[in-house]
C-alpha cells in the first residue's frame, strides 16, 4: 500500500469521523467554529498532498482495502486525473470551511448541517480515488446522499423538499446509469476492478451504449440539458456555502466520472461519439445561460450558469473526443487541457460567487434581486469581490474566466483538419454556440451585479445590511485572488495539467513557462498566442497614466449633486430598472425559442383610471418535453393499478386460478 | 464415556414448543414477555451452536446442511430481536386496552408456535414434513393477524386465511406430484419424499410430472413469498396485525416460503428435460417488482406502505435466483438477508411511530426528524437502506444483480432497473413527508428502547462497508449450491 | 393387476368428477351441500377401494375420516350456520351456470392433456387418478371463484381437498404422514373457518363476503 | 529591438492623435453631404479639452465604480487599439493578444460601461445597459465567427500574420471573405453604436442605447468616454482596413521608406472608409430598437455561413 495513497485515505476517513462527532455535538455553541475547522485543516492536508503529487511525478500508486465487494475489494489509485481533481475537491473544501467557519454562525439548524458538511467532502474524495465500480458507485451516491441531506437542512420550506424529492430522484437515475455503463465495461464475469476494464476493450455498440449511459448518469449529476431540471432547485435549496461546494465542486466531480470512464476506461472512442457530447454541451451552454438571464433569484442564476459552464466543459471535452478519435492527440491534448483549465477555473469563480451570494443572503436575508440594490455602498469588500467573481465569469481578460475560453477556441479552430464531415459541419456551429453564450454570460453578470449592488437599495432590507466576518471576507478575497493568477499566469497551470493530459490522450501541450514573457503559446507563436500578465500590465499602466496626467494637467474638481436623468425630477427607487425589465430584450430575442414566452399587455382605455398590464408566460421547454409525460405516465398507471388493492376475495382467487389455468396452459404447450 | 451430547437440531424445535407449552399456561402477562424473549435468545445460541457443534447426518426427517444454516441463524436472530421489541410495543397495547391479558397468553403462545413451525420448516428433510411445518407457521400468525378482534383485521386475516388455505392446497398437490414422480424410481415409502434422496436421483424422475409439481409448488409457496398476483393476503396482513408480527412476517414467514420454492428449483433444475424454473422465477419476480413499485405510490397507510415494498424485494430475490449464476445467486442471498433484516428494522421504527403519533395514517404523521430525532433519523436510514442507496447492504446485492443481468440479458435489465426507479420515488416521496417539514401528530416521546431497531440498521450498515471473508466465503459456496 | 379393479377405481374416480360438476350447476346452497356430502361419500369409497387394492389399511382411516367429517359432520354443521343466519333460498352465482358449465369441461380437457404427457411408465392406475384428481381440484378452485357466498366458497374448497386426498390416496405406498396432514388441515381449515364464521357472524348480519367487501385493505 | 519598441509606441500614440480628427471628418462629410458649413475638423479635440477642463458633476448615488469606470473603458480600448496594425505589421508587442483578445478586451470596455449606466440608478442608465448587451450578445458572436474564417483561411488569430496572408496573392477572391467583410461591417456599425443601429447625436430617450448609458457622465470622465468611443471606431476602421485593404502594409523591421509609405497608404484608407461610412449615415435612417436583433442576426448568419463554407471549402 502506497505512503502517499494511505494518508490520501486517511482524509476521508478523518472527514467521516468529524462527521460522527459532528452529529453527537452539532447542539453545542462551539461545534461549527470545531467542524469547519477540523474540515479546514483536512482538506488543506489533502489539497498539500494531491498537489506535490502532481507537481512532482506524475507516476500511479494505488492501494486496495479489504472492503466494499468482497473478491474484488475497495481499490483506490492515485494517478495524474485524479491527482488534479483531488486538487480541485480539496482547494474548495479548504476555503468552503474557511468561509463556513464565518458563514455557519448564521446557521439556524447547526444539527442539520455540520454532520454531513465533512461526511459530503468525505464522499467527493472518496469518488475520484476510487478503483473499482463499486466503491466508485458507493461514494458517488454517498455523495448524493450527504448533499440531498444538506439540501433537506431546512426542510420545513416546503420549496426545498420538493428541491430534495426531485434531486434523489434525479440523482439514483444517474446512479443506475452508471451502473449499467459499469455492468457493460464489466461483463458477465463481473471484473469490476478499474484496471481490468482498462485492459477488456468492449466491442463499438457497446461502447456508444457506456458514453450514452455515461451521459445519462455524469451529465445528470453535472447537470446537462435535459437532464439539468433538479439543479436549479437543489443547489440554491442548500446553506450558501454548500451551494458552492455543489455548483463549484460537484459537478466537476461528475465532470472527473465521465472523463474516468470514456478517455480511460474505454480505450479507443468512435468519433461520432465526440459528436453527441459537442452538441449536447453546445445547446446546455446556450440553454443554461439563457435560463441564468431570465432568474431573478440570485443563487438560481448562479445554479443555472453553472450549466452553462458544464457545457462548455463537455463542449470541449467532445472536442478532444474527437480528435482522439482521428488521431490527432496534440490537438486533443489540446482541447483537454482546455476542458481541464476551465473546470478549475469555474470551481474559482463559481464557488466565489456563491459565498458572495450567501454574503448577501446573510446581510440581507435576501436572494431576490428586485429587493436589493446599492450595495456597494453597504457591503464594499463583498462587492468588489463579487466584481471579480462577475469579471472572470464573463471571460474578460485579463480574468481565468477568458484564458479557458480562449484555449477552447483555439482548440476550434484546429477542427478543419479533422477529416469527418460531420464534425467538420457541427465543430463551428458549435463555435458559434459557445461564442453566443461567453456573450450572453456577460450581459447576465452585467445583471446579477448591476441589480444586486447598484443602483439605489428597492427594499429596507439593503439600508440595514452591512459587512460580513472577516472568515467569509478572507474566503472571497483568496477565490478573487486565485481568479486573477490563473488568469495572468494561465502557462503554471496547462504546464502542471501536463501530467493529467499525456496519459489519457497520448500527447501534452508545448511547455509554456519557457516562452518569453510568459505569454502562452498552444501551437505556434505565428499562430496565435496570449499574454494575460501584459494585457494586466498595460491595461493599468494606461489607465494610471491616463488618471495621473488628466489629474495632473486638467481639472480634478468634483461636485456632487442630484442625478440628472434628462431633468426628470428624482424618481424613487421603484423607478429603477429591475432584473426582469434589464432581460427584457433579450427575452425579446431569444424567448420566443428558448421558452416559448409570450408576452400580453393589457392597456387600459385611454382616460380609464387602472393601469395597464404586462403579463410575460414563459415555458420551461426541457421540463414540459421530458418530465411532465413521464410523471403523468406514472400517474395514470398507479391509478389505474390501485384499483387492485380494493378488490373482493373471490376476485383476488379468481387471479390466482387463472394463472394457475395459465401456467398449466403455457405447460401443456411445452414442446 | 457416552456423555451428554448437546443436540442443537433438537434444541432449535424444542426450546419454542416447550416454551409454548409454559407460555400457553402462564397467567402473568409481564412473565409471558420475559419467558418469550428469553426462549428466543436460547433459540438463538443453539441456532448458532450449529456452526460449532457437528451437523447430524440427513435423516429421514431432518436435515442441516449450508443452505438453510442462513435461513436458520437469520429467523432466529429476527425472531430474537422481534421478541425484545414486541415486550415493549405489547406493554403499550396493553395501556391502551386494544389487547387484553388473554389476548397476549394467546399472542406469546402462538408467537413460539410459529418459530417452531418456522424453524422445523427450514430444518426439515422430508418435503411433506416442511409442507406441514410452512403451513403451521402460517395458520399460527392467521390467528396473530386476527387477534385484535377489529372489523379491518378479521378482513385481513380472513382474507389472509382463505388464500392461504388455497396456496396450502396447491402446495399440497405439488407434494403428493412430486412424491409421484420420485416413487417408480426411489421406491415406495418415506424415501421418495427425503429430500437429499430425491436431489441426487433427481434426474431420472419423470420431467412432465416434475413440472407440473413445480408450477403447482411455486404457486402454493409463492403466494405465501407474496409475489404478484398472489400477493393480496400480504399488505392487509401486514397493516392490521399487530406490528411485531408485521415485522416477522415480512423479515420471516416469506423467507421460509422462498426457502421451500429454493429447494424444489434445485429439485428441478437437477432434470434436465423438465421446465427451467428460471424464466418462471424471472417473470413473476419482474412482474413483483413493477406492480409493487407503481402500488407503493398511492398508499395512505404507512404499515401497508412498507407491506407493498416487501413484495417489490422479493420480487427481486426472486428474480435474482431465477437469473441464477454464481454473481446473482449471491446478490439474492444477501438481498434476502438484508431484507429481513432492514424491512423489520423499519417495522419497528413503524411500531414505535404509530403508537407516539397514535395513527397509521401517512398524512397525518410529518417531521419525525424534528419531533423525534431518534425514530426519524432511524426511519431515514432504514428507508434509505430498503431504497438500495450506499452505504447500506442492500445497495451491494442491488448493485450485483442489476450489472451482472445487464451485462448477460441487457433486456432484462431495464424493466429491472425501470422498477427499481419506480419504487425508489414512491419511497422518497413518502419518506419526505413523514420525516421532514412541520411535525405534525402527538409529541409524546417514546419509552420503548431503540435497540433492536438500531442493531439491525448497524448490522446493515456494516454489511455494506464490509462483509467479513468467511462469510462471503460461505456464501459463494451457497450460491454454488443454488446454482 | 386385473382389468376389474382398476375399472372400479377408474369409476369411483371418474364419478367424483361429475360429482363436482354437479355441483357446479347448483344455485342453492342446500342443494350444494348435499351435493358435496355426495361428492365426500363417493371419495370415502373411492379411498377405501384403493386401501382395499393397494391392501394399504391405514387408508381405511381416511375413508373413514372423509366418511364422517366431510359426508356427515360438516353439511349438518353447514345446514346449521345456513339456518341461523337465514341465508337458505340466496341465489347466489358470480358467473352464469353455462359459461361455468364450459369452463369446467375446458379445465377437465386440459388436466387430462397435462397427465397424459407424464411417460406411460408410470402406474396407469396412479396417471388416470392424477387426471381426474387434478381436474377436480381445478373444479373446486372454479366453484370458489364462481360463488359470492361464503358457504359455497367453503364448500368448494373442500371439495377441493377431496380432489388431494383422491391423489394422495392414489399414489402408491405414499406415507401416513401425508394423509395425517391433509385431515389435520381439513381439521384446522374447518375449525378456523368456524371460528371465523362465528366472528363474522356477530360483526356482520350475514357470512356474505359482500358484506366483507365493503372493506377492502384502504378505505377509498 | 529599440526601433521596433519606437515604432510600437507611435502607433500608440497615433491612434490616439488621430481618434478624434477621423471623427470630426466623418462629421464634416456629413454636414457637406447634407449641405451644411459643419463645425471644424479639430471641432472634436475642443470638445475634449472642454470637458476636461470643466469639473465632474457626480450623482449622490455614484459608486467608487463609477468613477473608475471612464478609465478602465478607455484603457481596455486604448490597449485594444495599440494592438491593431495600423501603417506596419509584426508591431513589438502584437503577440501579447491576438484577434480573439482584442474582441475580449472591447467586450470588458462594454461591460464596465454597461456597469456604470447602471450605478446611478436612473431609469434611463438601465435602460441604455440592458439595450448595450442585447446588442453585444449578437454582435460578438458575429465578431468571434469573423474571426474563426479569418482564422481558418490564414490559420492564425495572430493579426499580424493574417494581414500579411490577406497581402499575400495566393488568397484569391473568396466568397466567404466577401461574406465575412460585410458582417463585419454591420458589427462594426452596431459596436460604435451608429447609424442605423444608434444615433450618437440623439438625445431622445426612447431610441438611445449608447447615450443613455453615459448620460450621468460628465467633465473629464464624459471626456475619457468619448475619447474611448472615438478610439474605437478608428480601430475598427484600421481593422477592416489591415484585414480586407492590406496594400502598402509591410514589417514594423522595415526601413523609415516603407514605414511612411504604410502611414499615408493608411491615412487614405482611413479617409475611404470614413466617407463611406458617413454617406451611408446619411442614406439611411436609425431604425426601431427591437429591429436591430434582425440586423444582428443576419451578420450573425453571414458570419456562420462565412465559417462554414470555409470549412467546407478547405477540405476540397
Amino acid at each position: 500500500m502506497n505512503s502517499t495513497v494511505a494518508l490520501l485515505l486517511c482524509g476521508p476517513a478523518a472527514l467521516l469521523a468529524t462527521a460522527v462527532m459532528a452529529a453527537g455535538a452539532s447542539r453545542l455553541a462551539a461545534a461549527t467554529r470545531l467542524v469547519y475547522g477540523a474540515t479546514l485543516a483536512i482538506s488543506a492536508v489533502l489539497l498539500a498532498t494531491a498537489a506535490s503529487h502532481l507537481a512532482g511525478n506524475p507516476g500511479e500508486a494505488s492501494a486496495t482495502l479489504p472492503l466494499g465487494l468482497p473478491w474484488t475489494g475497495a481499490r483506490f489509485r492515485l494517478d495524474g486525473l485524479s491527482a488534479f481533481f483531488l486538487v480541485v475537491v480539496n482547494l474548495g473544501g479548504t476555503i468552503t470551511s474557511l468561509y463556513g467557519l464565518g458563514y455557519g454562525r448564521h446557521e439556524s439548524q447547526p444539527h442539520r448541517v455540520l454532520p454531513f458538511y465533512p461526511a459530503f467532502l468525505a464522499g467527493m474524495n472518496l469518488v475520484v480515488l476510487a478503483n473499482d465500480a463499486f466503491s466508485f458507485l458507493l461514494s458517488w451516491e454517498f455523495m448524493s446522499l450527504a448533499s440531498w441531506a444538506l439540501v433537506m437542512a431546512h426542510h420545513r420550506d416546503e420549496a426545498n423538499r420538493r428541491a430534495g424529492y426531485i434531486y434523489l430522484v434525479m440523482a439514483s437515475f444517474g446512479t443506475m446509469a452508471l451502473l449499467l455503463a459499469f455492468g457493460l465495461l464489466a461483463g458477465p464475469a463481473g471484473t469490476y476492478a478499474f484496471d481490468a476494464m482498462r485492459t477488456a476493450h468492449p466491442d463499438r455498440f457497446a461502447a456508444g451504449a457506456v458514453l450514452v449511459l455515461m451521459l445519462l448518469g455524469a451529465g445528470s449529476k453535472a447537470g446537462l440539458v435535459p437532464l439539468h431540471a433538479w439543479l436549479p432547485l437543489a443547489h440554491p435549496a442548500a446553506p450558501s456555502h454548500v451551494s458552492a461546494l455543489m455548483s463549484g465542486i460537484m459537478t466537476k466531480v461528475a465532470i472527473y466520472g465521465f472523463i474516468r470512464v470514456v478517455f480511460d476506461l474505454l480505450g479507443e472512442p468512435a468519433w461520432w461519439l465526440g459528436v453527441a457530447v459537442l452538441l449536447i454541451g453546445g445547446v446546455t451552454a446556450v440553454l443554461g445561460i439563457l435560463h441564468a438571464l431570465m432568474e431573478k433569484d440570485l443563487k438560481r442564476l448562479l445554479a443555472y450558469s453553472t450549466i452553462e459552464n458544464i457545457g462548455v466543459i463537455f463542449a470541449s471535452l467532445g472536442l478532444a473526443l474527437a480528435f482522439k478519435a482521428n488521431g490527432m492527440p496534440s490537438a486533443a491534448a489540446l482541447a483537454f487541457t482546455a476542458a481541464l483549465f476551465h473546470v478549475l477555473n469555474h470551481s474559482f469563480f463559481k464557488s466565489l460567487l456563491f459565498f458572495g451570494a450567501g454574503a448577501v443572503l446573510s446581510a440581507t436575508g435576501e436572494r431576490d434581486m428586485e429587493k436589493l440594490g446599492g450595495l456597494i455602498h453597504r457591503l464594499p469588500v463583498t462587492s468588489f469581490v463579487f466584481l471579480i467573481g462577475c469579471v472572470s465569469i464573463s471571460a474578460l481578460p485579463p480574468f481565468n474566466g477568458f484564458a479557458s475560453e480562449w484555449l477552447v477556441f483555439q482548440a476550434i479552430l484546429r477542427s478543419p483538419e479533422l477529416p469527418q464531415w460531420g464534425l467538420k459541419v457541427i465543430v463551428p456551429a458549435v463555435g458559434g454556440m459557445l461564442a453566443l453564450s461567453a456573450a450572453l454570460a456577460a450581459a447576465c453578470f452585467v445583471k446579477a451585479f448591476g441589480i444586486t449592488f447598484l443602483g439605489r437599495a428597492r427594499s429596507a432590507a439593503v439600508e440595514r445590511a452591512h459587512e460580513v466576518d472577516r472568515w467569509s471576507l478572507a474566503a472571497m478575497v483568496v477565490l478573487a485572488a486565485f481568479c486573477l493568477l490563473a488568469g495572468i499566469l494561465p502557462g503554471l497551470v496547462i504546464d502542471s495539467l501536463s501530467t493529467v493530459t499525456l496519459p489519457l490522450v497520448g500527447e501534452r501541450m508545448p511547455v509554456q513557462m519557457a516562452q518569453p514573457w510568459l505569454s502562452i503559446v498552444p501551437i505556434a507563436e505565428s499562430r496565435s498566442s496570449y499574454n494575460g500578465l501584459l494585457v494586466f500590465a498595460f491595461i493599468t499602466i494606461s489607465a494610471s497614466l491616463a488618471a495621473f496626467f488628466i489629474h495632473r494637467f486638467a481639472s480634478h474638481a468634483l461636485r456632487r449633486g442630484i442625478a440628472w436623468g434628462c431633468g426628470f425630477p428624482d424618481a424613487v427607487p421603484a423607478a429603477q430598472y429591475t432584473a426582469v425589465s434589464f432581460a427584457q430584450p433579450i427575452r425579446r430575442v431569444f424567448g420566443g425559442f428558448a421558452f416559448r414566452s409570450r408576452e400580453t399587455v393589457d392597456m387600459p382605455a385611454p382616460g380609464a383610471l387602472e393601469p395597464a398590464r404586462l403579463k410575460v408566460e414563459m415555458h420551461d421547454v426541457a421540463w414540459e418535453i421530458f418530465y411532465q409525460p413521464i410523471t403523468g405516465a406514472i400517474d395514470f398507471a398507479t391509478e389505474r393499478l390501485n384499483h387492485l388493492q380494493f378488490l373482493t376475495i373471490r376476485r383476488y382467487l379468481t387471479l390466482v386460478f387463472l394463472y394457475l389455468v395459465i401456467l398449466l396452459l403455457v405447460l401443456a404447450l411445452w414442446p | 464415556m457416552t456423555g451428554f451430547s448437546f443436540d442443537a437440531v433438537a434444541a432449535i424445535l424444542f426450546i419454542p414448543a416447550g416454551a409454548a407449552a409454559i407460555l400457553a399456561a402462564m397467567p402473568n402477562y409481564k412473565m409471558t414477555a420475559l419467558v418469550n424473549v428469553i426462549a428466543s435468545l436460547l433459540t438463538l445460541l443453539a441456532a448458532l451452536s450449529l456452526f460449532v457443534t457437528d451437523r447430524p447426518a440427513p435423516g429421514q426427517y431432518l436435515l442441516v446442511d449450508d443452505l438453510n444454516i442462513v435461513f436458520i441463524v437469520l429467523n432466529t436472530f429476527v425472531g430474537f430481536t422481534t421478541s425484545v421489541f414486541s415486550a415493549s410495543y405489547i406493554a403499550h397495547e396493553l395501556e391502551t386496552g386494544r389487547l387484553t391479558a388473554p389476548n397476549l397468553r394467546f399472542y406469546h403462545a402462538m408467537y413460539q408456535i410459529m418459530m417452531f413451525g418456522m424453524n422445523l420448516a427450514f430444518v426439515s428433510n422430508n418435503i411433506g414434513l416442511m409442507w406441514v411445518a410452512v403451513e403451521l407457521a402460517t395458520l399460527t400468525t392467521v390467528l396473530m393477524v386476527g387477534i385484535y378482534r377489529t372489523h379491518e383485521a378479521l378482513e385481513a386475516a380472513w382474507k389472509y386465511f382463505i388464500l392461504g388455505s388455497v396456496g396450502i392446497a396447491l402446495a399440497l398437490f405439488g407434494t403428493i406430484l412430486v412424491y409421484m414422480a420420485a416413487q417408480p424410481v426411489v421406491g415406495e415409502g418415506t424415501n421418495a419424499m427425503v429430500w437429499s434422496v430425491l436431489i441426487e436421483k433427481a434426474a431420472h424422475f419423470d420431467p412432465a410430472l416434475l413440472s407440473v409439481a413445480f408450477i403447482f409448488l411455486l404457486l402454493g409457496y409463492g403466494t405465501k413469498v407474496g409475489l404478484a398476483p398472489l400477493h393480496a393476503w400480504l399488505p392487509d396482513a401486514h397493516a392490521e396485525g399487530p406490528t411485531p408480527i408485521s415485522a416477522v412476517l415480512s423479515g420471516l414467514l416469506l423467507n421460509v416460503a422462498l426457502y421451500a420454492v429454493l429447494r424444489f428449483k434445485l429439485l428441478l433444475a437437477a432434470s434436465p428435460q423438465a421446465i427451467g424454473p428460471g424464466p418462471l422465477m424471472v417473470t413473476m419476480g419482474l412482474t413483483s417488482l413493477i406492480f409493487a413499485a407503481f402500488m407503493l405510490y398511492r398508499r395512505r397507510d404507512i404499515k401497508r406502505l412498507f407491506a407493498y415494498s416487501s413484495i417489490e424485494h422479493m420480487g427481486i430475490i426472486v428474480f435474482a435466483f431465477g437469473m441464477g449464476g454464481p454473481l446473482a445467486n449471491f446478490a439474492g442471498l444477501l438481498h434476502m438477508v438484508m431484507h429481513s433484516l432492514t424491512k423489520s428494522a423499519i417495522f419497528f421504527a413503524v411500531g414505535h411511530i404509530a403508537q407516539v403519533k397514535g395513527t397509521q395514517k401517512i398524512s397525518e404523521i410529518r417531521g419525525l426528524t424534528e419531533s423525534h430525532p431518534g425514530l426519524g433519523w432511524a426511519l431515514v436510514i432504514g428507508v434509505v437502506a430498503i431504497a438500495g442507496l450506499p452505504p447500506l447492504g442492500i445497495f451491494m446485492s442491488e448493485f450485483l444483480v442489476v450489472s451482472s443481468t445487464f451485462a448477460r440479458h441487457p433486456w432484462l435489465a431495464i424493466p429491472l432497473v425501470f422498477g427499481l426507479l419506480i419504487a425508489f420515488g414512491a419511497l422518497l416521496l413518502r419518506l419526505t413527508g413523514l420525516a421532514f417539514g412541520e411535525p405534525r401528530g402527538g409529541m409524546a416521546p417514546v419509552e420503548a428502547s431503540y435497540v433492536p431497531m438500531y442493531s439491525h440498521l448497524a448490522l446493515v450498515f456494516a454489511a455494506g462497508i464490509y462483509l467479513p471473508a468467511p462469510l462471503v466465503a460461505w456464501f459463494q459456496h451457497v450460491a454454488g449450491i443454488l446454482g | 393387476m386385473n382389468g376389474l379393479t382398476f375399472d372400479i377405481a377408474h369409476l369411483l374416480a371418474g364419478s367424483l368428477v361429475l360429482i363436482s360438476f354437479m355441483m357446479l350447476y347448483q344455485d342453492r346452497l342446500f342443494a350444494l351441500i348435499n351435493v358435496f356430502a355426495l361428492h365426500a361419500v363417493v371419495l370415502a369409497l373411492s379411498v377405501a377401494w384403493q386401501a382395499y387394492i393397494q391392501d394399504a389399511h391405514h387408508l381405511y382411516i381416511t375413508a373413514a375420516i372423509a366418511l364422517v367429517f366431510k359426508a356427515i359432520v360438516i353439511p349438518v354443521g353447514l345446514h346449521r350456520i345456513i339456518q341461523r343466519l337465514g341465508i337458505h333460498r340466496d341465489i347466489e352465482t358470480a358467473v352464469g351456470i353455462g359459461p361455468t358449465m364450459l369452463a369446467g369441461i375446458g379445465l377437465v380437457t386440459l388436466s387430462m392433456v397435462l397427465m397424459l404427457r407424464v411417460t406411460p411408465e408410470a402406474d396407469p392406475l396412479a396417471r388416470e387418478d392424477l387426471a381426474f384428481a387434478l381436474s377436480i381440484i381445478l373444479l373446486g378452485l372454479l366453484v370458489m371463484v364462481t360463488r359470492r357466498n361464503a358457504v359455497s366458497q367453503v364448500v368448494g374448497f373442500m371439495s377441493l381437498e377431496n380432489g388431494l386426498v383422491l391423489a394422495a390416496t392414489g399414489a402408491k405406498g405414499m406415507p401416513l404422514v401425508v394423509e395425517i396432514s391433509v385431515a389435520f388441515s381439513i381439521l384446522i381449515a374447518f375449525i378456523v373457518i368456524g371460528v371465523f364464521l362465528f366472528r363474522i357472524r356477530e360483526r356482520f348480519d350475514s357470512v356474505d363476503i359482500g358484506a366483507l367487501d365493503d372493506y377492502r385493505g384502504e378505505r377509498r | 529591438m529599440i526601433s521596433q519598441l519606437a515604432v510600437q509606441g507611435a502607433q500608440m500614440l497615433s491612434v490616439l492623435l488621430l481618434a478624434p480628427l477621423l471623427i470630426g471628418f466623418v462629421r464634416k462629410v456629413k454636414a457637406r453631404l447634407v449641405r451644411r458649413q459643419g463645425p471644424s475638423l479639430i471641432q472634436p479635440y475642443r470638445d475634449l479639452v472642454r470637458l476636461m477642463r470643466k469639473e465632474v458633476v457626480l450623482a449622490d448615488n455614484a459608486s467608487w465604480l463609477f468613477r473608475v469606470t471612464p478609465y478602465l473603458i478607455f484603457a481596455a480600448t486604448w490597449v485594444a487599439a495599440a494592438l491593431v496594425p495600423t501603417f506596419a505589421t509584426g508591431l513589438e508587442f502584437s503577440w501579447t493578444a491576438d484577434l480573439i483578445v482584442i474582441v475580449a478586451l472591447l467586450g470588458s470596455a462594454r461591460f464596465f460601461q454597461a456597469l456604470a449606466g447602471m450605478d446611478v440608478g436612473t431609469s434611463f442608465g438601465g435602460l441604455g445597459a440592458s439595450r448595450e448587451v442585447m446588442i453585444a450578445s449578437l454582435a460578438e458572436p458575429a465578431m468571434l465567427l469573423i474571426v474563426f474564417s479569418l482564422a481558418l483561411l490564414a490559420g492564425a488569430t495572430q493579426l499580424s500574420t493574417v494581414a500579411a496572408f490577406m497581402g499575400s496573392p495566393e488568397v484569391g477572391l473568396r466568397v466567404s471573405l466577401g461574406m465575412s467583410l460585410i458582417a463585419l461591417v454591420m458589427v462594426a456599425i452596431a459596436e460604435n453604436a451608429r447609424i442605423p443601429v444608434d444615433n450618437p447625436a440623439t438625445h431622445l430617450e426612447l431610441t438611445m442605447v449608447h447615450e443613455a448609458m453615459i448620460l450621468e457622465y460628465s467633465g473629464r470622465h464624459l471626456a475619457m468616454i468619448e475619447l474611448a468611443t472615438f478610439l474605437k471606431l478608428l480601430l475598427y476602421m484600421s481593422l477592416i482596413a489591415c484585414v480586407f485593404l492590406p496594400w502598402g502594409l509591410d514589417g514594423a523591421s522595415a526601413g523609415p521608406k516603407a514605414l511612411a509609405i504604410g502611414a499615408a497608404a493608411y491615412l487614405c484608407k482611413l479617409a475611404v472608409l470614413a466617407i463611406l461610412l458617413a454617406v451611408f449615415e446619411t442614406a439611411v435612417a436609425k431604425m426601431r430598437v427591437f429591429r436591430v436583433p434582425d440586423f444582428l442576426g443576419a451578420a450573425l448568419m453571414l458570419a456562420l455561413l462565412g465559417t462554414l463554407l470555409l470549412f467546407v471549402s478547405r477540405s476540397l
